[in-house]
């Protein structure tokens, strides 16, 4: 079984979805328990490919026993194993979150939060590159679903957006990916990554055209400047645990620059192709620093604030990837990690935190004490000191990473002012929201009364101890990031790993 | 001599469907216009099926599976017809109520 | 003989497609740019049968016995609209 | 391990507080709670007196984050013992004083745990071996002044307050952090005694100059130095004993703290004396003559701190050995009287209910003890002979000299240094002069002398000031020795730590100033007047709340602006962005291929011609719904007519039954939607939309031409080769989709089933009957004749669907193509019959049948891991049946079914639920809401 | 019997139809095909409940021939017609009555005409007793309700009566 | 025949644009189908456009068009007609709930 234990990210969701699906809708209970069992296995699983995934080079699992590039592959490296673990964590506190009452705003939520799971791990796994387009379209209308569950009017109208721009995005994608296969015969992206290297000079600038039509695909769906507009919206107006949950998807977008411009337009291709993930990207990155963070100073609701938080965030860690050096990357996704986790949680914390608010829900404007200000605003000022990047917490320990990441190159002023003004808009944004709800109390607004028990709260109290685990084993985890990104850098491994022989 | 069968129920029927999308195009008035279409339906497809079953049924075999279509389509044709026909009269009676979109031009 | 049969056959059916389309776009009402549509799927299984036989292939026949079963479906939906305001009842 | 424990000790107090039972009065408990580790803390910091006394500099390591040199070192040298001293020492003392200070009402757990949480940082800045860690613990420290700050949440200046110090000390911390890791990485270290090792080579470095920017932003926003002395004065909006600790004895130290730590490896150069100096003067100059004319008493001490730090500043700016021995000094110094003084005010505050220096009056006659307690503070504040203060300020005024012989003998350091110095006398009469003017009447209570114990913590400074004013050498002579001797990274310069250096230069200084500053005291009413009219009206904090101003309302209208909610200015940039990477790279290099164009043919320009037709003309009249919706059926025939002349068979069937679905979709979507939509508001955007597309669709053309031209190589030579021998079948496209790459249809059957799970999910809850729009409709729902001909054509259309199932592998058709076929047969029954009818005889649940179709494609790929294959490892044989002949079985036509039941399912779930809002099934139907906070 | 095959004319026109769409006989192509046009009614016949009890077939193929040859000849007819000058048509609406009764047979009738050019069945009354046709070109409305009363509906009142 | 390929997937793509950018649901919707047929005729043209057999293998036949893209473009068919069945429901739920069919969800002028 071990030898398909590459798969299991894949198929475990799968089949548990579907089991979910022949559920009836009224055993409710037995559903979450499918559900949350589904959720603990896949962690399992994703632990279980994260010890494999430094033993030696990338693992390849052949799909039908096909031989590559002619089959479709999915690839276990270290960098995948990471986001599947990543993912497999959010999603458990996720529902977790989402059991306490959320699921049963409509039917069909479990299964189709396993379904968005399949999307994710298959996206984090495959080895090629139109199956990459198939499982972003999983994940994309299991997120559609999840989006406007409960369907109301907010959901409604930002699914609106986020559909018809994602659908925008898909024909773009299938655009590129088809340019990409007329030029080199092939969708394997380590065999594209080959024929890339080897692509005579009048083909160059169509390939290229096709690269950056794909880098705008997958900026797109990493919410980066100027595309980021959908996100405020969405993650607004989702539900909680579907917000938390979609920390991770604008992930996708951020792991699928990172794999294809690492692997496929890396340095062994022509020098237009090679770096123009770089030209493109870090100015990008940068303007999306600027622009999210200034959103997330200039909102005036709480849920929005993150949104633009997480904007934020993705510039942060675009930024130093957009290197393509070792410790750009390992810096990047460190800051990846941190980002993911600590803004599910205050997304989870932002919702716990609206509801305890009464008429004023997540407006920042002054509103009735919170009815547990103690408990909610000592997660919410560990939560923003860590989303802002003040120590002790991981934002810190990410962005001292990324500055001295970066110090050796050019384009070190502009990261390095960049990533130090976003801690100042982020300190500001997230001061003001922390006192206007916490202190700036109307006395004579009365407290609503809504109280969290324990259990509610642990989601959030348990995503942010994950956020001061990932610090204290920030020494270990930059090891482990390092070898990842060396990995990446050496696409030579990946591609003898998937069509074996000589490269 | 297959080759003048098939040849000439080929131009046949492509003939019938030209007469019937002329009749279609430049017929006065909705009704009458309606029958273009039925040439098309009728002789334009069978004559064409004709020509195909002719022709696959050189060589080994034989091949009747032509008829199929032209079955399936005097099943469903009739259907169509009619109720554009009943659209017709029904967007005459009442303008301006479902008929709004309808008489957008 | 075949070969220039059905370069006339061929010729005919694009103008008669052509033919349908200008009424499809002309209307004056809804009924007729549906009937141009009903017309244009039964002419083109035509074209399918024309095209299978002067390429020697069969396996274009099953797409105009689609057509032939199931072109009717989207007339009648688009009639049933004009006629009820609704497809399904 | 020590050092650990120590930095410890205060943070095991944080939590405790909030844990405590809240009942009673909890003052004395949670005091007592919090004095414990912080007395243990400075035993452990006294007990190693010894080892750093005799020059032993203990430390502490454990790794933490190799790669980026950071380490959790604990280091403590004199410099650091001494400042432990003093955060530990007055720690304590301000802990007693609160337990007094504060009311029984107050929510006392959360400044306790507050100001333990303040303690630990400071104490763990102060002793910081690795310069990341100091800007971990730096930064930790304005963190929880911020929370002390605004303490009391009620008030707007508090709140105010506590955010203006924190973005200003947080923002320099930002700064701070990337200065250290410049330093660091000049030094090639981030540990403390590495990089003090490394002055040399860090001078000498090109980045020296914004490492230092960098490092100094940090350490004056944080030592509330000009232009960012502002903060500090807000900062009062806090319980005085928050002032007293952190906004005058240790935080604010901070920002000079640093300055003496790094001062072996940064100083000496132009820069370091240039820019500390100076802005040390500056706001040595600024704080005291602020200081001269603030009416409330706290803010008379504020802006006297910010003239002292500016005066530690400006000690350490000169790079001076003494100076530096000075900075130490005169900072150990202030510590001990601001704090003290910090203390009377509170108490002054605590039993006359006003701080405002105008009201108060006549206070020796009600509290003469702590008068005479005040006063003594006082004077060390002014420089007055026998306290700690004169000490310092006499050795500030020596080194002013000498500095100013060192550059040539301009004596501007010294007369400034004079000025300062007569303002500070100036003040801190002015301090003085609320315990005897008047008769004690007037205030909003009449005062009395407070608890005995609140007077300790005064008392106990106090006393410190006399002593070292006094016998300054046996006192504290050596620890400022050792504090000063790890500031200079070496050999102490000779100094004298006495109360009487003879008659001399500094001396002189001392009495201009001690008579400067009465003679400024007494005019101070003529001067009130003047500082009235020519104080700047833009201060520097209205500066900082101007600009904070418009960068929030900056902010606020760029993001409104941006995002204005509009998805077509998103859409527009989506495209915008694709065209300017499909574009920028193919400009100017843009070649055709040199494959030898395909002829055409008349049909193919024709069906061109439409084509293009019926795309412009949906587009053109897409306003008239319907109309564009038979449009744009147009387009799909010919798209399917196209496929067929492309030779894809499958395709054009997909296509054709693909688009007979898609208008029964949108045809049952419409009917809740408008007829119409309404005409564009602007002509303008739709000429520029029209140009837009154009130039995306040209430059999709392009790409397209350049592609199709070019000779292509391709993989799919091998699904030629090996479809039948290997797959089984000859039907390549069919063979790649259930076998080659089965996954990908796994992965669209997926897609699909969940598409039609949301629209489930969508029409859940919702009556459509009530939004479906009314017009006048034909009476005749069921027309006989389709009624008729739909009942006889389904077996017909279910058996050629069988058909095309059973052949995909071979011949074009399979799942996909088969399960639309079936599915549009079933439709046509809710179209012709209704949906009643249909459902009561159709008794398919589409939901299972879905489950039951993915299952099944799934169940085909893991049945390959039983026999040790991997994931959709197809096999396939031929069984020779007697009498039959010989027939294939592939596993390949099992995944089919799965596909084919799979859209069937999807298909009809989708189609019916739109057609009429059946009852829903219980299964289906949204759970009963239970916590009604959960209502979305 | 009725159990197994409630519409055995449907079976037997599936066994055709599966016949004709592989283009083949063989004996699996029979045995498959019987399986399917046994089981496929079974499951279909509730979606067809007023299939006719009694279809007589030579009576259909007779009719079946006749059709054809009248779709022939007036398609012919037509040609002119379409083609002529618009002026010389003269449309009209006549009123059929309809004597059949059972509901498959008028759809039939009604098809038959309209598959015929020239006419077009338009609607059939809501008791089902007269058919309003369009005639495209009528020069005796009698004459021509009388040649479709005569020449179609009886013919089907013998297949389906 | 290349450049009629071109000009068609351009001009699907024009007119699918062109409608993406309009401001209700329903020119929205129609967009991404024009769209949708524009990248798929795209996809298929990726095979390229010369002369060669259906990909179904049949006796003395060698030349067949690449069958690659086909399946491709089946499977972004159905993808695509899934999304497209998702937001036609999307956009008639979204004008119940808001009572506008604008793609903001509320009339903007
Ligand atoms: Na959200
Ligand atoms: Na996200």
């Amino acid at each position: 079984m071990s030898g398909h234990l590459t798969i299991l990210p894949v198929l475990l969701p799968f089949a548990t979805g579907v089991l979910l699906l022949l559920v009836p809708g009224r055993s409710l209970r037995l559903q979450r328990a499918i559900g949350l069992a589904g959720v603990l296995l896949l962690l399992g699983v994703a632990a279980a490919l994260l010890a494999v995934s430094t033993q030696g080079g990338p693992r390849v699992y052949h799909l039908g026993g096909w031989p590559a590039p002619f089959g479709i592959v999915l690839v276990l490296d270290r960098l995948s194993a990471l986001m599947l673990a990543l993912t497999a964590a959010i999603a458990l506190f996720s529902l977790l979150q989402a059991v306490q009452g959320q699921d049963r705003s409509g039917p069909l939520y479990h299964p189709l939060f396993q379904l968005q799971l399949v999307g994710l791990n298959g996206a984090f796994l495959t080895g090629d590159l139109f199956n990459l387009f198939v499982f972003f379209e999983i994940l994309l209308i299991a997120s559609y679903c999840l989006l406007v569950y409960g369907s109301t009017a907010p959901r409604l109208r930002a699914g609106v957006h986020y559909v018809v721009l994602n659908l925008a995005g898909s024909s773009l994608f299938l655009i590129a990916v088809g340019t990409l296969y007329g030029m080199t015969g092939t969708l394997n992206m380590a065999d594209m990554a080959r024929k890339v290297a080897a692509v005579p000079a009048a083909d160059v600038p169509l390939l290229h055209a096709a690269a950056l039509l794909l880098l705008m695909v997958f900026a797109l769906k990493a919410a980066v400047a100027p595309l980021y507009f959908w996100l405020p919206s969405a993650y607004a107006a989702a539900s909680a645990p579907v917000a938390a949950l979609f920390a991770i998807m604008t992930k996708v977008g951020v792991y699928a620059i990172v794999r294809v411009y690492t692997l496929v337009f890396g340095a062994a291709a022509d020098p237009a192709l090679g770096g123009l993930a770089t030209r493109w990207l870090l100015p990008i990155s940068l303007i999306t620093i600027l622009l999210g963070m200034l959103g997330a100073v200039g909102v005036r609701e709480l849920r929005r604030m993150q949104g633009y938080l997480l904007i934020g965030s993705i510039g942060i860690m675009l930024a130093p990837i957009a290197l393509f050096s070792a410790g750009g990357i390992s810096a990047g996704l460190y800051y990846l990690v941190h980002s993911t986790i600590v803004m599910a949680a205050m997304f989870l914390l932002s919702d716990l935190i609206a509801k305890q608010r009464g008429g004023k829900d997540d407006l920042l404007v002054q509103g009735p004490a919170v009815t547990q200000a103690g408990a909610l605003g000592l997660l919410f000022f560990v939560g923003a000191i860590a989303v802002a990047g003040l120590p002790p917490f991981s934002g810190f320990v990410g962005k001292a990473l990324i500055l001295s990441a970066v110090r050796p190159t050019g384009w070190m002023p502009w990261i390095w002012s960049l990533v130090l003004v976003s801690g100042l808009l982020a300190i500001a944004a997230l001061s003001r929201a922390g006192i206007r709800i916490f202190w700036d109390v109307d006395a004579d607004d009365a407290p609503v009364a809504v109280r969290w028990r324990l259990l509610e709260l642990g989601p959030t109290v348990a995503l942010l101890a994950l956020v001061l685990g990932i610090t204290v084993l920030a020494g270990p985890i930059t090891l482990f990031l390092d070898a990842a990104a060396e990995q990446l850098l050496v696409p030579g491994e990946y591609v003898r790993a998937v069509l074996g022989g000589a490269p | 001599m297959i080759e003048m069968i098939v040849g000439f129920f080929m131009i046949a029927g492509a003939a019938f469907a030209l007469i019937g999308s002329i009749g279609l195009a430049r017929l006065p008035d909705f009704f009458s216009r309606l029958h273009g279409p039925t040439k098309s339906t009728t002789l334009g497809v069978g004559s064409m099926l004709i020509a195909s079953a002719v022709h696959f049924s050189t060589g080994p075999g034989t091949s009747l599976h032509e008829v199929l279509v032209t079955a399936f389509l005097f099943m469903t044709a009739p259907v169509s017809a009619h109720l554009l026909c009943k659209a017709a009269l029904h967007l005459r009676v009442d303008r301006g109520a479902a008929g709004g979109a309808g008489s957008a031009g | 003989m075949i070969e220039l049969a059905s370069r006339v056959a061929f010729g005919m059916m694009a103008l008669a497609l052509l033919l349908n389309l200008w009424r499809l776009l002309r209307g004056p009402g809804a009924v007729d740019r549906v009937v141009a549509l009903d017309t244009m799927y039964v002419n083109t299984i035509a074209l399918l049968v024309l095209l299978g036989v002067w390429r020697g292939s069969p396996l274009y026949f099953e797409a105009g016995l689609v057509i032939a079963m199931l072109g009717f479906v989207g007339t009648v939906a688009l009639c049933r609209f004009l006629l009820r305001g609704r497809i399904v009842e | 391990m020590t050092l650990f424990l120590t930095v410890l000790l205060p943070f095991l107090a944080v939590l405790p507080p909030l844990l405590v039972r809240r009942h009673g009065d909890q003052r004395s408990r949670l005091a007592g709670l919090c004095a414990i580790p912080t007395a243990a803390a400075l035993a452990l910091v006294v007990a190693a007196a010894r080892d750093v006394f005799a020059g032993a500099v203990p430390q502490a390591s454990v790794a933490w984050i190799p790669s980026l040199g950071l380490h959790a070192t604990l280091r403590m040298d004199g410099y650091a013992w001494v400042f432990a001293c003093l955060v530990l020492g007055i720690g304590l003392l301000i802990l007693l004083y609160a337990r007094y200070y504060l009311s029984a009402r107050e929510d006392l757990p959360r400044f306790f745990s507050a100001i333990m949480l303040f303690m630990g940082s400071m104490l763990g800045l102060v002793l910081a071996g690795n310069i990341i860690l100091l800007v971990v613990f730096w930064e930790l420290t304005s963190l929880s002044s911020f929370l002390l700050i605004g303490y009391w949440r009620h008030d707007e200046d508090a709140r105010a307050g506590a955010r203006m110090a924190l973005i200003v000390t947080g923002v320099g911390g930002l700064a701070l952090l990337g200065g250290v890791l410049l330093l660091g990485a000049i030094a090639g270290s981030h540990e403390l005694s590495a990089v003090l090792a490394a002055a040399g080579s860090v001078q000498q470095h090109p980045l020296y100059v914004p490492m230092l920017v960098l490092v100094l932003l940090g350490a004056f926003t944080k030592s509330a130095q000009f232009p960012f002395h502002f903060w500090l004065p807000r900062a009062m909006a806090a319980p005085t004993p928050v002032s007293a600790y952190l906004h005058s004895a240790t935080m604010v130290k901070a920002g000079v703290f640093l300055l003496g730590r790094l001062h072996p490896v940064l100083s000496g150069t132009p820069e370091w004396f240039y820019i500390v100096s100076i802005t040390g003067m500056a706001t040595l100059l600024l704080g005291a003559y602020r200081a001269m004319f603030a009416h409330d008493l706290k803010g008379l001490l504020a802006f006297s701190t910010v003239s002292h730090l500016g005066l530690i500043t400006l000690l350490f700016g000169f790079s001076s050995p003494l100076g530096a021995v000075a900075a130490v000094f005169h900072i150990m110094n202030h510590a001990t009287f601001k704090a003290s003084l910090f203390m009377a005010a509170g108490i002054i505050d605590h039993e006359t209910g006003t701080r405002d220096m105008r009201i108060l009056n006549g206070l020796w006659r009600h509290m003469p003890y702590t008068t005479a307690l005040a006063v003594l503070a006082a004077a060390a504040m002014a420089g007055v002979p026998l306290l700690n203060g004169f000490l310092s300020k006499e050795m500030f005024f020596a080194e002013s000299l000498f500095i100013a012989e060192m550059r040539g003998l301009r004596p501007i350091e010294p007369v400034l240094a004079v000025v300062a110095g007569i303002f500070s006398v100036a003040y801190s009469l002015r301090f003085i002069r609320i315990f005897f003017r008047g008769s004690g009447t007037g205030m909003p209570r009449a005062p009395q002398e407070p608890p005995r114990f609140m007077r300790i913590p005064v008392e106990v400074l106090v006393l410190v000031v006399v002593l070292v004013g006094i016998l300054p050498g046996l006192v504290i002579g050596p620890s400022l020795a050792i504090g000063a001797r790890a500031v200079l990274g070496g050999d102490l310069p000779y100094y004298h730590l006495t109360m009487w250096h003879g008659l001399n230069l500094p001396l002189l200084m001392s009495v201009i100033a001690l008579a400067g500053g009465t003679l400024l005291f007494l005019v101070r009413r003529k001067l009130y007047a003047v500082y009235g009219r020519v104080h700047p009206p833009v201060t520097i904090e209205a500066g900082y709340q101007g600009v904070a101003r418009a960068a929030s309302a900056g902010a606020a209208w760029l993001t409104g602006t941006l995002d204005n909610g509009s998805l077509q200015r998103y859409v527009l940039l989506l495209v915008g962005m694709a065209l300017l990477a499909g574009a920028v790279p193919v400009i100017g290099r843009f070649s055709a291929g040199a494959l030898p164009r395909t002829p055409v043919d008349a049909v193919t320009v024709a069906g061109t011609l439409m084509l293009v037709t019926a795309a412009v003309a949906t587009a053109a009249l897409h306003r008239h719904r319907l109309v564009a919706l038979i449009a744009i059926s147009a387009v799909g025939v010919i798209v399917s007519a196209g496929f067929v002349r492309l030779a894809a068979p499958d395709l054009a069937l997909t296509q054709l039954l693909v688009e007979i679905v898609t208008i029964l979709l949108v045809l049952l979507a419409l009917d809740y939607l408008p007829r119409r939509s309404p005409p564009d508001t602007r002509a303008a955007s739709r000429v520029r939309d029209i140009g837009i597309a154009a130039a995306a669709g040209a430059g999709v053309a392009a790409l397209a031409w350049g592609v199709l031209t070019r000779p292509a190589d391709s993989i799919s030579r091998y699904f030629i080769e090996q479809s039948k021998p290997a797959g089984g079948g000859t039907n390549i496209v069919n063979v790649i989709l259930v076998d080659f790459r089965g996954f990908d249809t796994l992965g669209e059957i997926a897609v699909l089933g969940i598409a039609a799970l949301g629209v489930v999910l969508l029409l859940s809850g919702v009556d459509l009957t009530a939004s479906r729009q009314h017009g006048e409709v034909a009476r005749d729902r069921a027309p006989l004749f389709l009624t008729m001909i739909t009942r006889a054509l389904l077996p017909f259309a279910l058996l050629f669907a069988l058909f095309l199932l059973l052949r995909g592998h071979n011949l074009p058709g399979g799942g996909f193509i088969a399960g639309l076929m079936a599915a549009v047969a079933l439709i046509l029954h809710y179209v012709a019959s209704g949906t009643h009818w249909t459902e009561s005889r159709l008794r398919l649940r589409y939901r299972p049948l879905i489950a039951i179709g993915l299952l099944t494609a799934l169940a085909t790929g893991l049945g390959a891991l039983a026999f040790g294959h991997p994931f959709l490892s197809a096999t396939f044989t031929y069984v020779d049946l007697p009498g039959f002949g010989e027939i294939e079985l592939a596993t390949a036509l099992v995944f089919d079914v799965g596909v084919f039941l799979t859209v069937v399912g999807a298909v009809m779930l989708m189609l019916s639920r739109l057609g009429e809002p059946v009852p829903e099934s219980p299964a289906d139907a949204a759970f009963p809401t239970e916590a009604a906070a959960w209502k979305p | 019997m009725m159990r197994l095959l409630p519409q055995p004319v449907i079976s037997a026109a599936l066994l055709g139809t599966w016949l004709l769409l592989h283009n083949d006989v063989s004996a699996l192509l029979l045995a498959s095909g019987a399986a399917l046009a046994i089981a496929l009614p079974l499951v279909t016949h509730r979606f067809w409940p007023e299939y006719p009890r009694t279809v007589r077939l030579l009576p259909l193929l007779r009719l079946a021939a006749i059709v054809l040859l009248d779709i022939v000849v007036a398609n012919l007819r037509m040609v002119v017609l379409i083609l002529g000058p618009v002026s010389r048509l003269r449309p009209q609406f006549v009123v059929v009555p309809v004597a059949l009764r059972e509901p498959f047979a008028i759809t039939l009738l009604a098809s038959i005409i309209s598959l015929t050019p020239g006419t077009v069945s338009v609607n059939l009354s809501g008791d089902r007793r007269s058919l309003l046709v369009h005639d495209l070109n009528v020069e005796d409305a009698e004459a021509a309700v009388r040649r479709i009363r005569q020449r179609y509906e009886k013919a089907l009142m013998e297949v389906f009566e | 025949m290349e450049a009629l390929m071109a000009v068609a997937v351009g001009a699907l793509v024009a007119c699918g644009v062109y409608l993406l950018l309009r401001a209700r649901t329903y020119p929205v919707i129609l967009g991404i189908m024009l769209l949708g047929y524009g990248v798929n005729l795209f996809l298929v043209g990726m095979g390229r456009v010369g002369a060669g057999a259906a990909p179904i293998l049949t006796e003395g036949t060698s030349d067949y068009v690449d069958p690659l893209p086909h399946a491709l473009v089946l499977t972004a068919i159905v993808i695509g007609f899934g999304m497209a069945a998702f937001i036609v429901v999307l956009a008639l739920r979204t004008r119940i709930a808001t009572d506008t069919d604008h793609v903001d969800g509320e009339e903007v002028l």
